[in-house]
């Protein structure tokens, strides 16, 4: 009855599938240019790598641009309403395990209005993938800010500039305790790729921050790290058991001084210095400190943060079913009459 | 030494056709189990019966206070009882706040049988008593029957090397041999129950055991009680019976709508008085595919239930008024979905935080109305505890058969009232309709939102099924194809078509009853957990040749086909409702001609005298 | 060279009573920035007006489809103006796609002015034609003018050094200029416009008056355009006018509300459409101690706003559908603690996400009844874009001399629709009536639920003020001193206090205006946004002799006291409404009588037509 | 119009008010020995001597046993809706920001309804005082779990065990980049009174977190630092620049082992390497290191994890108030007629 995950049996049904076949009959209607087209290009080129057959994706979304996602994806879709995708996926998790469910959100529909389902899916660990598209913005809505942008941001509702700090997604999914947490930019092809791959294959939620430029409402927010030339610059490429290097010529290391990280110029003194890459450290003190990291004062982490294993949410939850099942038949008619029937006879 | 029982008795006994009794006590004294156990052997006594516990307000209060009263009222007769009592014949008071509590409620000349051990100044000042009742004369024209029961239980157990304060709590079980030997109980069962209950603890059992003997003993001993009561068996149906509360039959119909549709269930719900319960039950029966999830909130509650039938799970969410609230939105995702959903609301006194132990039938015209757009569902209300069993499962029918959310109405008076529950035949509940895919789609594609012709629900198709990927969502869809549509007539066409979609519903309500001729002077309508009173009353009213007959609705939405026909041959139709007159005013709409209403606002039952008179006034 | 003019031109006119124009194009095509500035000096130009403009959905399109689609339409005359108009005389087509969406609503014989540079192969594929319209002999009937725009602006433009793109966006001031002729409106009021708005880049100021100016003369040259119209004044009252939307109506009226009320307004909201640009707009009016917030979410923005009127400032809150339900719990809150609120919703199509760039009136059965428990509020509705200055604005003051939410109800249509509106005398706006601490309080004690005897409101005292420290919250109140109650007696004053202080609102309701004859044989009551549409219609068939009168209700909660007596004057009622008839079902109940019902479920208001073949059928 | 904030005026008619002025006529409800009632105690111990006029205090509260707790203060209440407090006291703040405001909470109301506000007004710092009553149960409703119940934990909602590994409140607070982080338990009394008296003087969002007996549903939870004697032993005071040592000889120190936390014998050799505590540090990546910390495996820390200055919300809503008004004065009249008004002459 309980069905195994997929990552256990490789279908047969998955065999030949193609990028094609993920592609639905929509018209796809983000605004020229937008990051979004890049990211869905990434994932249709992904799912039919993940031997799984294609009636077993789902794609589930909030509301905004990048909740239209499932609308362009030949597989199951679920539009539902602003910021509720986590909890409508962990539904779906409970009912079918087996399925591969991924969440499209976007950083208002996931950290504003449904900031609280997040983390508890997060804490949870229910086996979801979280794509939550960055733009610092509300595109849908036609440009107010959101819990990324900057602060002092002027925008069309807050013409005097924003009062609000922003969030750091990525920290907030590691307060969570989050199992897996990534970075990538939507320009970044074959880094998007391989990161939604990672998520793909991780057993839990994987939350991946995804940097989308909307160049209607808020262009060049991601300058730094979306044109190639300026990521090699100032994108810090995360390789788990590698070290923190990054800059044009790959010469700058990140250290630590105190507790506070820092930026050096890699000499042969210093080299041993330079943090080390640990996705899976069991203290996530190194991830919490790259969270931290913004563009100019420091290069901005890309890759995977931390990727932890720990039991998932919905197999927890059919293994209390089994459990139960252990200790007990599911006996209906004995359920029914309870602890202490009686008998009422003819008179 | 063998117990005297109602043969061996040397006293002599009087028939009584019905009884009201109330244990009450401090939140400390059990009185909870007490009732419990008196229901269980009146069930085994052969009579009819309706229970219901009065809890105290939320938090636990300083012990002796008013507010940490906990009581338990039985109504118990030898015909058919459809109320836990208007009046209370008999109260066992374990301290004066527990008198103080229960006194609006006494009938004149009530047996008060009070525990002498409390009424000291300290617990006479909890109770805000100025002087004691017990000296001052307020208790003149009652029957009192004073007994140390604090001490008699502590004689009782003497002998025992328990501590002081493990002997005290027996007491309840004194009380339950006192009022045994009273009303001729059985004392097997409870002697039977005690030693199964404390096997892990042999002391306990004993202890126990010896307190109610104690008391059975002392009252056929003592003068207090020259005389005990014995009630005829009641003319019940013949059967499997158990004893149910509402909250329990909602949750057991969770998992016989699961078993009988061969679908796991999902039930997704955040905590909240009175609805908590059905979680609490459901979590424990997990060995029926049950899965039970603790939301964060209740919107995270709705979502999940609603991500589980579109994965094509049944999914049910249970919550009250202010979890209803944060649900509504969630609820139009489904109607717009056109997926099922059940959605139980156990209704408490309103608005905001409210009352929220009381009860109240105040939430209706929100099922009704309460989202945004032209968004309706399925409103159905249970009447009776055992009701809400038969009404959870049919929303799950329902919901499933029409692919709709329904709402059920339940309340608190129905979620922690009990009764006798004649057990239904597994086999014999109504079977699942799944919305299946037409047989068309092989050539002509498969269409989300194609309809069956019957019903018009669109097939159910969950994510897994190969060959059939679409996708749905929020945004107005496309008729037949579900795509995403702004077309101004389309938009009008599926309003029509979600609305029409759920009028089809009355196909599946069976003619309604009519208690009484089926025309004439006077028509009573009821709903929900008021069919109690509203029974009592009318056959009061009938036994005395009025011209009265009523009727009571499960379906809220659609109405029945047949209700406006039935209305329309009384010249009087009165509906009692526990709040401003919702379904008064819905009757009076289609009817076009003025509706009575009775309304009661004060987080209590209505009483079958406050019926009768209403009713008494218009014939 | 000075412009021709009215006066100079050499080609004759003609006079018309009205004429709808439609401005359509692509989204980038500049068609609102058009229509803005067309109505703008058909202000000027003395006559009536109204426009509606009619953005594609939310996510802009790839250019040239049927999706990407911007319209503007504005409806103007010489008599008064009450809609943007039913059926289009002139489309101003941009590209293909433009009048493949403008054509269900033209008018048979229209003047189409269409872009020729974009009828091209590519164009006509992605507006979905399959053969070139201006060939296929299907606009046969219409009256054509082809120029091919794109040339035209980029000749006049040849001479300045601006990139060829940057040219292009000129082309809708030649639009501008080329229909300013025919409608002989003003022309210095456009060039004064242009020159102050590109004041920071001269380049473009001289290229879109050049542009203007060529549109302009090419019209008095062409063959193309043999006539020109004249549209006589309308009687207007005299005054200062401004041309206005519903949102910013609503906005200012915030501003005035706070300025009156003497208060800091504290306006917290969450983005949505089509509400959004109220916050907008009041984010830029700080400077009048207008405190905004944009809340995580709908919740939090209508617990924010409870929370700052708690604290003494004017609480206010705007949203559409789905938020509204999200607000739900919170407005509950502010019923039981009895705190003025002010929550705007401006309807869109639904259920759920449904149809959120189009209009609807399906949320009043939700503003009456969406909330558990007996909750009532104050619910007004705004009839036009001017009008919801005066509704916010009576909201905020009902909201705080009741202390009580308010909710008002605008829609899309109002919300993006303008019109010209006469600038009220700021002294002349009704004062503020503040409910405060009763005169008795020193003697005994301050009661946070003493009500004032005529009001029945409770006092307002934020936390700061010393010595009345108290405290509140959504549990039961006891009556007067606003201590937690469970007592049952109390919750059914206290539900009855909070129903009649609704009530006690009719004294703040003027007499009714009857539109036509004070009685007879058809009445026609609407509500909201169908003011327009529903006062053309009655004009148009009392002009024609047929014995039918109207009027309109703002207040939907509670209704006006006149209303039913009013009503019961007339043989035959009809309501209306773009939903399934929920007014209609409310007066049924009251008025216990049949009432027809007009019902429109598309996303759009009503045509003018549609109303009067209603009332032509019944007279 | 706008008055200044309570600390920079310490006001003539908080002179000579006493701990009795905070106590309301409302007879206290809670449960015999519920820890709620220590704090209550602290808090009117503290109330009085803060130089605040007794009309400015505001406590906000949500729905639980823990939200009782504005009843029994003699100050003005709102005792709200379940989770909604942050956001009606931000509401508050916003339209008087000279008042002292308090939010009591619970771990259900606080972390599992009310988690988005309780993030997002830490994020915005706003200038209230959030006391998370901790009780790792739901009391109110009689003994479901919460999101701080430990996993496995069977309550009436979870006969079988939880399945949802619990967060911590502390490392959410600092991943929602919050300002004042500590916490404190019930029963230290004048540890308690200190923590608050911290929070009462922190300009901007003050986070506590407390720890409190639920003797009623989860009696015990926090039993290894409530008790005097325990907690000497398992509890790990904050000393801001002292070292983080404990133990009941205060023997036992926190040292960095890569970048996780290790309990050691303090050594002359060590003694180095024991890490000192900084509340203010630039970066939290201490204070995150702290907050993971439970028992048995290491000491529960006890104090202030971290207090820094930033803006505060409201101060930076009145600050653009202000501004505006310097660039344009409030004329009505003006704002009514728009850019554009015309005038219609008599005909
Ligand atoms: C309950 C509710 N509130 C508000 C909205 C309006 N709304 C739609 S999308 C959106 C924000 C979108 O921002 P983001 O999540 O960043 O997505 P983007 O459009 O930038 O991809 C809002 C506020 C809504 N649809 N529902
Ligand atoms: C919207 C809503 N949902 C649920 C409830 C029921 N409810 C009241 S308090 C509470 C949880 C209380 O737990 P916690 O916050 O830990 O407070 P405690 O009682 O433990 O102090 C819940 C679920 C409610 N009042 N309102
Ligand atoms: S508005 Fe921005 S985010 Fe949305 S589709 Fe357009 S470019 Fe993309
Ligand atoms: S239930 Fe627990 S938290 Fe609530 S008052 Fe009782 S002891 Fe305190
Ligand atoms: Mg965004
Ligand atoms: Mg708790």
């Amino acid at each position: 009855m309980i069905e195994h995950l997929p990552e256990d049996r490789p279908s047969a049904a998955s065999v030949g599938l193609s990028r094609k076949d993920f592609i639905s009959d929509q018209e796809v209607r983000w605004c020229p240019g937008c990051g979004d087209y890049a990211i869905l290009a990434q994932m249709q080129k992904l799912l039919p790598t993940l031997g799984i057959p294609r009636e077993r994706f789902v794609m589930i979304s909030g509301i905004g641009c990048s909740s239209r996602f499932p609308y362009y994806v030949n597989t199951y879709g679920f539009h539902t309403i602003h910021g509720r995708a986590p909890a409508v996926a962990t539904g779906v998790k409970a009912a079918q395990p087996e399925l591969s469910v991924w969440v499209i959100t976007g950083d208002g529909d996931g950290l504003s209005i449904g900031g609280n389902h997040l983390i508890h899916s997060l804490r949870r660990n229910v086996d979801v993938k979280i794509l939550l598209f960055d733009n610092r913005i509300y595109g849908l809505t036609k440009g107010q800010y959101s819990p990324t942008s900057e602060l002092g941001k002027r925008t069309k509702s807050s013409p005097m500039g924003t009062i609000e700090p922003p969030v750091h997604p990525v920290e907030v999914a590691l307060g969570a305790e989050a199992t897996f947490v990534a970075r990538a930019v939507d320009t970044d092809m074959p880094h998007l790729g391989e990161v939604l791959l990672r998520a793909a294959r991780h057993r839990g939620t994987a939350f991946v921050h995804i940097l989308q430029n909307c160049p209607v409402f808020n262009n060049g927010a991601f300058a730094s790290v979306r044109d190639r030339a300026q990521r090699l610059e100032h994108g810090l490429y995360l390789r788990h058991g590698e070290p923190l290097v990054f800059g044009k010529h790959q010469d700058l290391g990140i250290v630590l001084e105190g507790l506070a990280p820092k930026i050096v110029t890699i000499t042969p003194d210093n080299r041993d210095r330079v943090l080390i890459h640990d996705e899976q450290a069991s203290e996530p003190t190194l991830a919490f400190l790259l969270s931290r990291m913004t563009y100019p004062e420091f290069p901005i982490p890309l890759g995977i943060f931390r990727a932890i294993q720990k039991p998932t949410y919905e197999r927890a939850l059919i293994e209390q079913v089994e459990e139960a099942r252990r200790q007990m038949a599911p006996d209906l008619t004995a359920l029914l009459s309870g602890p202490e029937p009686w008998e009422v006879d003819r008179p | 030494m063998p117990m005297p029982d109602a043969i061996t008795s040397s006293k002599p006994t009087q028939e009584l056709a019905a009884v009201t009794i109330r244990f009450a006590g401090d939140s400390g004294d059990g009185m909870q189990l007490t009732g419990e156990r008196f229901a269980a052997v009146t069930a085994l006594a052969g009579n009819d019966f309706q229970t219901l516990p009065d809890f105290p307000a939320e938090i636990r209060a300083p012990a002796g206070t008013l507010s940490g009263v906990s009581g338990f009222q039985i109504h118990l007769g030898s015909h058919r009882i459809t109320t836990p009592g208007d009046r209370i014949d008999v109260l066992v008071a374990m301290n004066p706040a527990a008198l103080k509590t229960a006194w609006p409620a006494l009938k004149s000349g009530a047996m008060l049988i009070l525990n002498d051990n409390t009424f000291t100044e300290a617990d006479l000042k909890k109770a805000s008593y100025e002087s004691n009742p017990l000296d001052d004369g307020s208790l003149d024209t009652f029957d009192i029957r004073r007994l140390p029961m604090n001490r008699l239980t502590e004689e009782a157990l003497a002998a025992l090397p328990l501590s002081p304060k493990e002997k005290d709590r027996c007491k309840n079980f004194f009380v339950l041999g006192l009022v045994s030997w009273l009303y001729t109980r059985p004392i097997e069962p409870t002697q039977a129950w005690i030693e199964k209950k404390f096997s892990r603890s042999p002391e306990l059992a004993r202890a126990n055991a010896l307190a109610f003997e104690a008391g059975y003993r002392l009252a056929e001993t003592s003068d207090l009680f020259p005389i005990r009561y014995v009630i005829p068996k009641a003319p019940i149906q013949p059967g499997r019976y158990r004893k149910i509360t509402g909250n329990e039959a909602a949750a057991l119909a969770c998992v016989a709508a699961g078993q009988r549709a061969g679908k796991p269930v999902v039930f997704a719900s955040y905590p909240i008085t009175p609805a908590s319960d059905i979680l609490h039950e459901l979590a424990r029966h997990k060995q029926f595919d049950m899965r039970t999830i603790q939301a964060e909130d209740e919107i995270a509650a709705a979502c999940a239930a609603i991500g589980a039938s579109y994965a094509g799970s049944v999914g049910v969410t249970a919550t009250s008024g202010p979890g209803l609230d944060l649900k509504t939105e969630a609820i139009g995702l489904a109607v717009m979905a056109e997926l099922p959903l059940v959605v139980i609301d156990v209704q408490r006194g309103g608005p905001s935080t409210g009352l929220p132990t009381k009860t109240e039938q105040a939430d209706l015209l929100q099922a009704l109305h309460g989202r945004h757009g032209e968004c309706p569902v399925v409103v159905l209300a249970a009447s009776t505890p055992g009701d809400c069993f038969f009404t959870v499962y049919e929303a799950c029918r329902l919901a499933i058969k029409y692919m709709t959310p329904v709402i059920v109405l339940s309340d608190a008076f129905l979620a922690n009232g009990a009764e006798p529950w004649r057990i239904p035949d597994v086999a014999a509940l109504p079977e699942f309709e799944i919305p299946q895919v037409s047989e068309q789609t092989s050539s002509t594609g498969f269409h989300p939102y194609a309809r069956d012709a019957m019903t018009l629900a669109r097939p159910w198709v969950p994510p897994g099924t190969p060959g059939l990927e679409h996708r749905i969502g929020g945004l107005e869809k496309e008729h037949v194809t579900g795509n995403v549509s702004y077309d101004p007539v389309n938009h009008e066409t599926m309003v029509a078509y979600r609305a029409e979609k759920i009028q089809r519903v009355t196909a599946d309500i069976p003619p309604l009853t009519i208690h009484g001729s089926p025309e004439g002077a006077v028509l009573v309508i009821g709903w929900g957990s008021t069919w109690g009173a509203i029974t009592a009353a009318v056959e009061q009213a009938q036994q005395e040749g009025r011209a009265v007959s009523s009727l009571h609705v499960r379906h809220l939405h659609p109405l029945p086909c047949d209700l406006l026909e039935i209305a329309r041959r009384f010249e009087t139709i009165m509906v009692p409702e526990l709040n401003t007159g919702h379904l008064q005013g819905l009757l009076q709409t289609r009817l076009l001609r003025k509706i009575h209403g009775l309304h009661k606002i004060q987080g209590q039952p209505f009483l079958q005298s406050e019926i009768y008179e209403a009713i008494a006034r218009l014939t």
